[in-house]
């Protein structure tokens, strides 16, 4: 299986960092793995996205025009992935800034309150975690435990940290 | 109608979906009369506004605007009558 | 077995150069590549050797070319609008016959254009790039670990030649992150005995592009091309796949490759007979294999993030017998599987 | 009592300048570019510029600097915007280029253009916006970058032997005989940032009176690179960069002397 | 009848740039073009228009850029060195829609290589030059009279195009002096209604290169391309000599086209049948003429002072069927008619 | 008689420097850089830096300047030497790199290479030879020409309003912190001479020293471009190029000062 | 007819001089002509030559291989150009410097002591004009009124000039 | 050998064919020791040389070389012997 995996959002709001979890959680289960981060628009407040594949071969496009797996997280993310996702493909939607819901009747769109819910957990900051989470709730890319062993590995140093991301990670998870 | 006497009263406008967030105007301001909103802007910010007790007290004098970096404050001074109008 | 690791291709390119011996790094911060300069100010000192952060690409590539002609190995990296501020170093070195690397992360242009990532270089990189006659040996990575081998190739194919080298990569596959096996370092460098490290108990030497006598001059440039035909002969990369049985051959370097190899893989999967042909030089091109190819009766896309400057190449290789399809994208666009596979399907 | 105090005329008295149109700005929270970028709104409106001013954009965070002024713009490349606004003002002595640029474009890959600039006098403004790093490509080292300052090049910090010493731009320009006014100020705070924009109001009159180069060093805040909250920037400014960039004017023609008399503030 | 004047190929460009109207020259000394600048630093100063010895070549382009954004046609002059120097602000002009005109006296390189003439930068000329996709319509004089005349004309296609516009031309050629026909001044310039001089009375104008916005970025690189093909179509540019008959076609531009036509004469007068194709714009390249003649099989003979970088172009426009030979020289050496004839009397 | 006056030793008491081959220069009769280029053959003889210094031509009437010195050479593009130079210091700290730059090369094209070289502190030696034009392209206009001077792209003069005012190198970069040793000299008489072999000297031990940069410009003649005969150049220095380029030390750190006791002359 | 010639000498001799002085009088008498000045060395000190070509139609090469007429103002340029001139083609030899003599049957060569000859019309300096008075002499390549008319038009400012190099010229002439 | 004084007396040498006829040496020289010769060296140049008749008067003060572009003399000194060898 190649999984291809496009996440967008405003910068700042944590895209390129849960592609990147992604990404380690599949190289470190042995996968081939790719991470691009692209800006579109101005740097600052502009659009930041970013496309991970994990793949059992060797990997061909590091672009991801088609995804099998989607995050928007914000309305303009929403307005560009969604017409793209593949047929059947997961769409997980940030419920707190996008209103829309989608229409297709092929896609498995996830509506999830990404800041209340990592309010409850104990910050907004973590709202891409909890996205991450409902991810892994949804499909089989990487395991939720390989997410957490590179959360430990990365803020080994930083245990309140830590802790706030794997309650948002399982918080994610919950939804299904 | 009598006015007794004619004197300058000031107050801001911040508009919000300009502010940053720097809380520059907040930290220039001598009569605290800024503070920061609970609610976030279109930029994701929790914008700085006048906070509405204290809006009174602003003298007009123009540092927080002088100061904000995006151009999201207007001052404006008003000619308040007083005595009484009949 | 080596271990694999996880990189990002700006990266690569800088710990390929630490391999490879890299003593010295010259450079000017510009984005898309940021991230090998900072990179290079952590490692080099820590490992004392030389990293300078200059006052600009003109003074890179010059002190580029002063610390090469001490014999040390060494680099500079840019995109480019600083890599077209540097062609006039560039004519000096490949003049004095001095080694270096050049890494051009390129982005969009013409201009300022945009920090996308793009193909947009392909000329100034193939055809010398500066004033004079000079070719450089341009090697055009196509993933993260490509970034690293190919960078590390660079510094031997310079010293092997005494001319700079360039490693060519769009700005998409610099700021990529994928998983590489790490090399081992280098263990011992050429001797240079040409190179002007001080006097000592020997007679001088001289490194310059300039002859005083017009008769010298251009034996001087004689002894340069023979040696741009040596690299044509023998420095020839490429990568095939699927070839042996194509009626269509996409033919794509860096990123754009990457498309073109899912977009091959899903044209497979529909039964168009498609291969791909991915230049690893794009100078020295690999013109026999195209033209092999084009004998056999291929048809060829040729999908670049530019208007279309490798097809230039593929021209000359192909001759005017064979259909050739260009897919291209620029200003930052990347280049899809989507854009690639269409023109298949059009084409078979 | 309730008919008392009623507001019979509001009228701003601190405002958008005219010549800047109705949009955010794309610098980071608490960006010293901003307030230059006002400052110099301020002065367009007051020299009644919009005909005439010709804005040169050069590369750093404020390249778009012309998407904010409602007059002619251009973009020079990454140091050349003295070089471009040269020529604009030799071709039409009528109108008046200016830039803003940043201390890397001005002081680092700029650097002969600005001197050259300088000691032929040319007739232009420039603003010197130092916020002692290469603000646009990620924070590194710049030639403002204070000595044992923290960049994304020098993660340990600036070090005189490894990474020389910072250049007073200003200090290095009066040594030349073309320019007309030169002048260092700084927008830490409100009464700064009023002196600021008398200096930028000089540099564009003097050039303007056709004197030599009109040029402000501004001292300025960039939070994001300096990795410090905004609010603690301008006391960073205070700290850090006027011990190394006194504020004070480095050249003053007497002619200009004359000129500031019909400066206010 | 116009008057007949003695005039140096290099004062030629001056005094052509004068009559077309050209308004401002910023340039930096450099051999052999010296007296262009020096000339231009008398002549327009006293027609009340704006000289300006610039502290660098970079510093002229963009003092060219600037000018040339308000609408004054304007134009600087370099030799190789100095041109490749110049490619970041020919590149972002180009991306800028601004027109110009850049004469390129070339000599030997590469690096500092020597003072004598050389058609060297060949391939920098016509690919366009810095980083990015756009290319530039380049004039190759081949006399004195030409310096002058194509001078006018590049001023003309540079606003036609509002683009960069070359006039290439070895160092020799700038340096001879012959006999030409003064021409008339050019009356009215064209209305630039894109110009920035002011935004009196109308909306402000903006000059650049940069799109913040990513989308449209590709759609103004659009516009550059269709322009660039439009030239291709229009511009093309070339004389022919004697190719009815012709077996063998030389081709050979600036003063390599000089001894060619030399060259082909003797050869005629011993039976040859030998023609000669120059090309005047050398991009766009005149190619369709030349496949027409490859169709009718003629050899081709590409004659230039350089490692034989037109050859590329002819190589494209013949394709593989033809027999196609160089013969050339390089490092400031000039092309005798002697090795032209030789190579004919071989081929024949 | 006949046997008195016997010359019973022959000492040379001034003779080519050993480290100078026996070669013609290509200068013009009377030219100042071949004087310039003897001192500093005597003093790499005096130090002993036949094995560590590379002599780094730049372009310039001096482009070969290391044609005229049996040590390890190089030729930086215009402009460029003391980037050139800073690469070989910074890799190979054993080694002395040093430059001959004309005043188009250091003051024009190369005005940042010089000014962050200089800023940098780098351990390098630089002759800055001043001879207000550009003497290998037919004496051009340069930075250093002096107002109201004729050159080949200036036949009415120098004109401030036009070509700007002439800069004065030294002292400008004198307002750095890197450079060790700055000073202007000038070849006019035989005195002068020595005075700037013993700058030079100085210019060479300070950054063998570690000192920074060693910078000494020279006023150089230039007979053919200032269209007087040879002989009268020294002269043309003293009544033209003194009054704008007064003779001194611009900056010598403290250190320095230490050094030039062990300096002879 | 096309005239090739060739001059060639040390700088300073006036090779571009006398070269410019056969152009201007072709130029005056209506022919097409060329000039060419070719540094070869080290521009000060080193080898100067100009090619010349007048002629009745259009001019080919600016550059000259095989000059009908070369004139060799030192030994150098007598090594360069004694082989290259064409059959039949005329060589005039600085003999002042140059001591070799042709060995070549085929060729007109002339010897002329142009410094002695110069010095005794008044200065050495316009040995390049007797050279070009020996050449005028023996090849028709222009006349030497048309020269004279150059001169004059030259040198009108300087009346003392003008003489010496017309005298030169006319001692040159007088060789034949 | 009966010795009485040793005085030292200098002496320059002109290499001919390195001088380009600047005549720097000549303006320096108080002693009048260098003059113009008649002849031309290989560059065409009447070079510099010492004037026979004053060459004794030579003081080695060695201001000629030094200010001489072209490296073009040496400067000797000589311990003259003065009194009686027998
Ligand atoms: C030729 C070239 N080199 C490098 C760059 C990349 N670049 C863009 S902005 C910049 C420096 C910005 O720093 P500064 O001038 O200090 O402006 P700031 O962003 O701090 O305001 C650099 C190096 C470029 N665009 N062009
Ligand atoms: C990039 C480049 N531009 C221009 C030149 C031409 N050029 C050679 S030397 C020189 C200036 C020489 O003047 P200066 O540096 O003052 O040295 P001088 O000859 O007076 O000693 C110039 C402009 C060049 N070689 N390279
Ligand atoms: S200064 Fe301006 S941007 Fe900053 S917080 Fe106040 S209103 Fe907002
Ligand atoms: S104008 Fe003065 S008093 Fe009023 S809010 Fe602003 S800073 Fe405070
Ligand atoms: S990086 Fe610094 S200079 Fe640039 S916009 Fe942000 S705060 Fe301003
Ligand atoms: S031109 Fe001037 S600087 Fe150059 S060699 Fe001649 S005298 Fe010296
Ligand atoms: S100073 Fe030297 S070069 Fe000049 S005349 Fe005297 S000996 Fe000759
Ligand atoms: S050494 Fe002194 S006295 Fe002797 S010749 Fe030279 S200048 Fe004259
Ligand atoms: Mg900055
Ligand atoms: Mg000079």
């Amino acid at each position: 299986m190649n999984w291809e995996i496009t996440i967008s959002g405003f910068g700042g709001q944590g895209v390129l960092f849960i592609g990147r979890l992604l990404m380690e959680a599949g190289f470190a289960s042995g996968q081939q793995v790719s991470w691009l981060p692209y800006y579109s628009g101005e740097k600052r407040g502009g659009m930041c996205s970013c496309f991970v594949n994990i793949s059992e071969e060797r990997i061909g496009s590091i672009f991801i025009s088609h995804p099998d797996i989607a995050v928007a997280m914000n309305p303009a993310a929403y307005a560009m992935l969604e017409p793209d996702v593949k047929p059947d493909g997961l769409l997980i939607v940030n419920e707190s800034l996008v209103k829309e819901k989608s229409q297709r009747p092929d896609l498995k769109a996830v509506y999830v309150p990404t800041v209340e819910l990592a309010k409850e957990v104990g910050d907004e900051s973590v709202a891409n975690i909890i996205a991450l989470g409902a991810v892994l709730a949804r499909a089989p890319v990487v395991t939720t435990s390989s997410v957490i062993r590179v959360l430990n590995q990365m803020m080994s140093k930083n245990k309140p940290q830590l802790e706030l991301n794997k309650a948002a990670l399982l918080k994610g998870c919950e939804l299904s | 109608m009598l006015i007794s006497e004619s004197r300058k009263t000031s107050y801001i406008v911040i508009d919000k979906d300009k502010c940053k967030a720097c809380y520059y105007c907040i930290a220039v301001c001598s009569k605290n009369v800024i503070g920061i909103s609970k609610n976030i802007n279109r930029f994701g910010f929790n914008y700085a506004e006048p906070i509405e007790e204290k809006a009174h007290e602003c003298t007009g004098c123009k540092s927080c605007a002088i100061m904000c970096p995006d151009i999201a404050i207007t001052v404006y001074s008003s000619r308040v009558l007083e005595g009484d109008i009949d | 077995m080596s271990e694999r690791t996880l990189m990002g291709g700006n990266i690569a390119i800088a710990e390929g150069a630490i391999l490879a011996g890299c003593g010295a790094y010259f450079g000017y911060p510009i984005t898309p590549q940021n991230d090998l300069l900072e990179h290079m100010s952590v490692r080099l000192p820590a490992m004392g050797r030389v990293f300078l952060q200059t006052e600009s690409e003109l003074a890179a590539i010059n002190m580029v070319y002063g610390a090469a002609a001490t014999g040390v190995r060494c680099m500079t990296s840019t995109s480019s609008p600083g890599f077209s501020l540097q062609q006039e170093g560039i004519s000096y070195m490949a003049g004095a016959e001095v080694p270096c690397v050049v890494a051009n992360i390129m982005r969009a242009g013409p201009g300022l254009g945009n920090i996308g990532g793009a193909q947009g270089d392909y000329m100034q990189c193939t055809r010398g790039g500066g004033h004079g006659d000079y070719y450089l040996i341009t090697l055009a990575p196509a993933s993260v670990q490509e970034m690293m081998d190919l960078t590390m190739l660079a510094f031997e194919l310079a010293d092997k030649y005494r001319n700079p080298t360039l490693v060519m990569a769009d700005g998409f596959l610099g700021q990529s992150v994928e998983s590489i096996v790490m090399r081992e370092p280098v263990k011992s460098l050429p001797p240079k005995d040409w190179a002007i490290d001080g006097a000592r108990g020997r007679d001088r030497r001289l490194i310059n592009s300039f002859e005083m006598n017009p008769i010298d001059h251009p034996k001087r440039i004689r002894l340069l091309l023979e040696k741009y035909e040596r690299m044509r002969l023998e420095e020839v990369r490429y990568e095939g796949m699927l070839l042996d049985d194509a009626e269509i051959v996409i033919v794509a370097y860096g990123s754009a490759a990457r498309a073109a190899m899912t977009a091959m893989n899903r044209a497979r999967k529909n039964n168009f007979k498609v291969g791909l042909l991915r230049p690893i030089t794009v100078f020295p091109f690999p013109s026999q294999v195209l033209s092999d190819l084009a004998e056999k009766g291929s048809k060829f896309i040729v999908a670049e993030m530019s208007s279309g400057q490798m097809l230039e190449d593929v021209r000359i290789s192909v001759g005017n017998q064979n259909e050739i399809k260009l897919v291209n994208t620029y200003g930052g666009v990347p280049l899809t599987p989507d854009m690639i596979f269409e023109a298949i399907d059009l084409m078979s | 009592m309730s008919n008392r105090g009623i507001n019979d005329m509001d009228n701003a008295i601190f405002r958008r300048p005219d010549i800047m149109p109705d949009r955010a700005t794309h610098f980071c929270p608490g960006c010293g570019h901003g307030i230059t970028q006002r400052l110099i709104g301020e002065v367009l409106d007051d020299l009644r510029l919009r005909d005439k001013a010709i804005c040169v954009g050069s590369i750093g965070c404020t390249v778009t600097s012309y998407l904010y002024y409602d007059v002619d713009g251009t973009e020079a490349p990454h140091g050349r915007a003295p070089a471009v606004a040269t020529a604009i003002k030799r071709c039409h002595p009528d109108l008046h280029p200016f830039a803003i640029q940043g201390d890397g474009d001005l002081a680092s890959i700029g650097m002969a253009e600005i001197v050259h600039a300088a000691a032929r006098g040319e007739n232009i403004t420039i603003i010197f916006a130092n916020n002692a790093n290469y603000g646009m490509t990620g924070g590194q080292l710049a030639p403002t970058t204070l000595v044992g300052m923290y960049t994304s090049s020098t993660i340990a910090g600036r070090k005189e032997d490894r990474h020389g010493f910072p250049i007073r731009v200003s200090e290095m320009l009066a040594t030349l005989d073309g320019p007309a006014y030169i002048s260092r100020v700084s927008l830490h705070n409100p009464a700064n940032v009023r002196k600021a924009r008398k200096a930028i109001e000089i540099a564009f009159r003097a050039p303007l009176e056709g004197l030599g180069m009109g040029f402000v060093e501004v001292l300025s805040m960039c939070p994001i690179n300096w990795k410090v909250e905004p609010v603690n920037a301008p006391q960073w400014i205070v700290d850090n960069m006027i011990p190394q960039y006194p504020l004070g004017e480095f050249k003053c023609k007497p002619e200009v002397e004359e000129l500031k008399k019909a400066v206010r503030g």
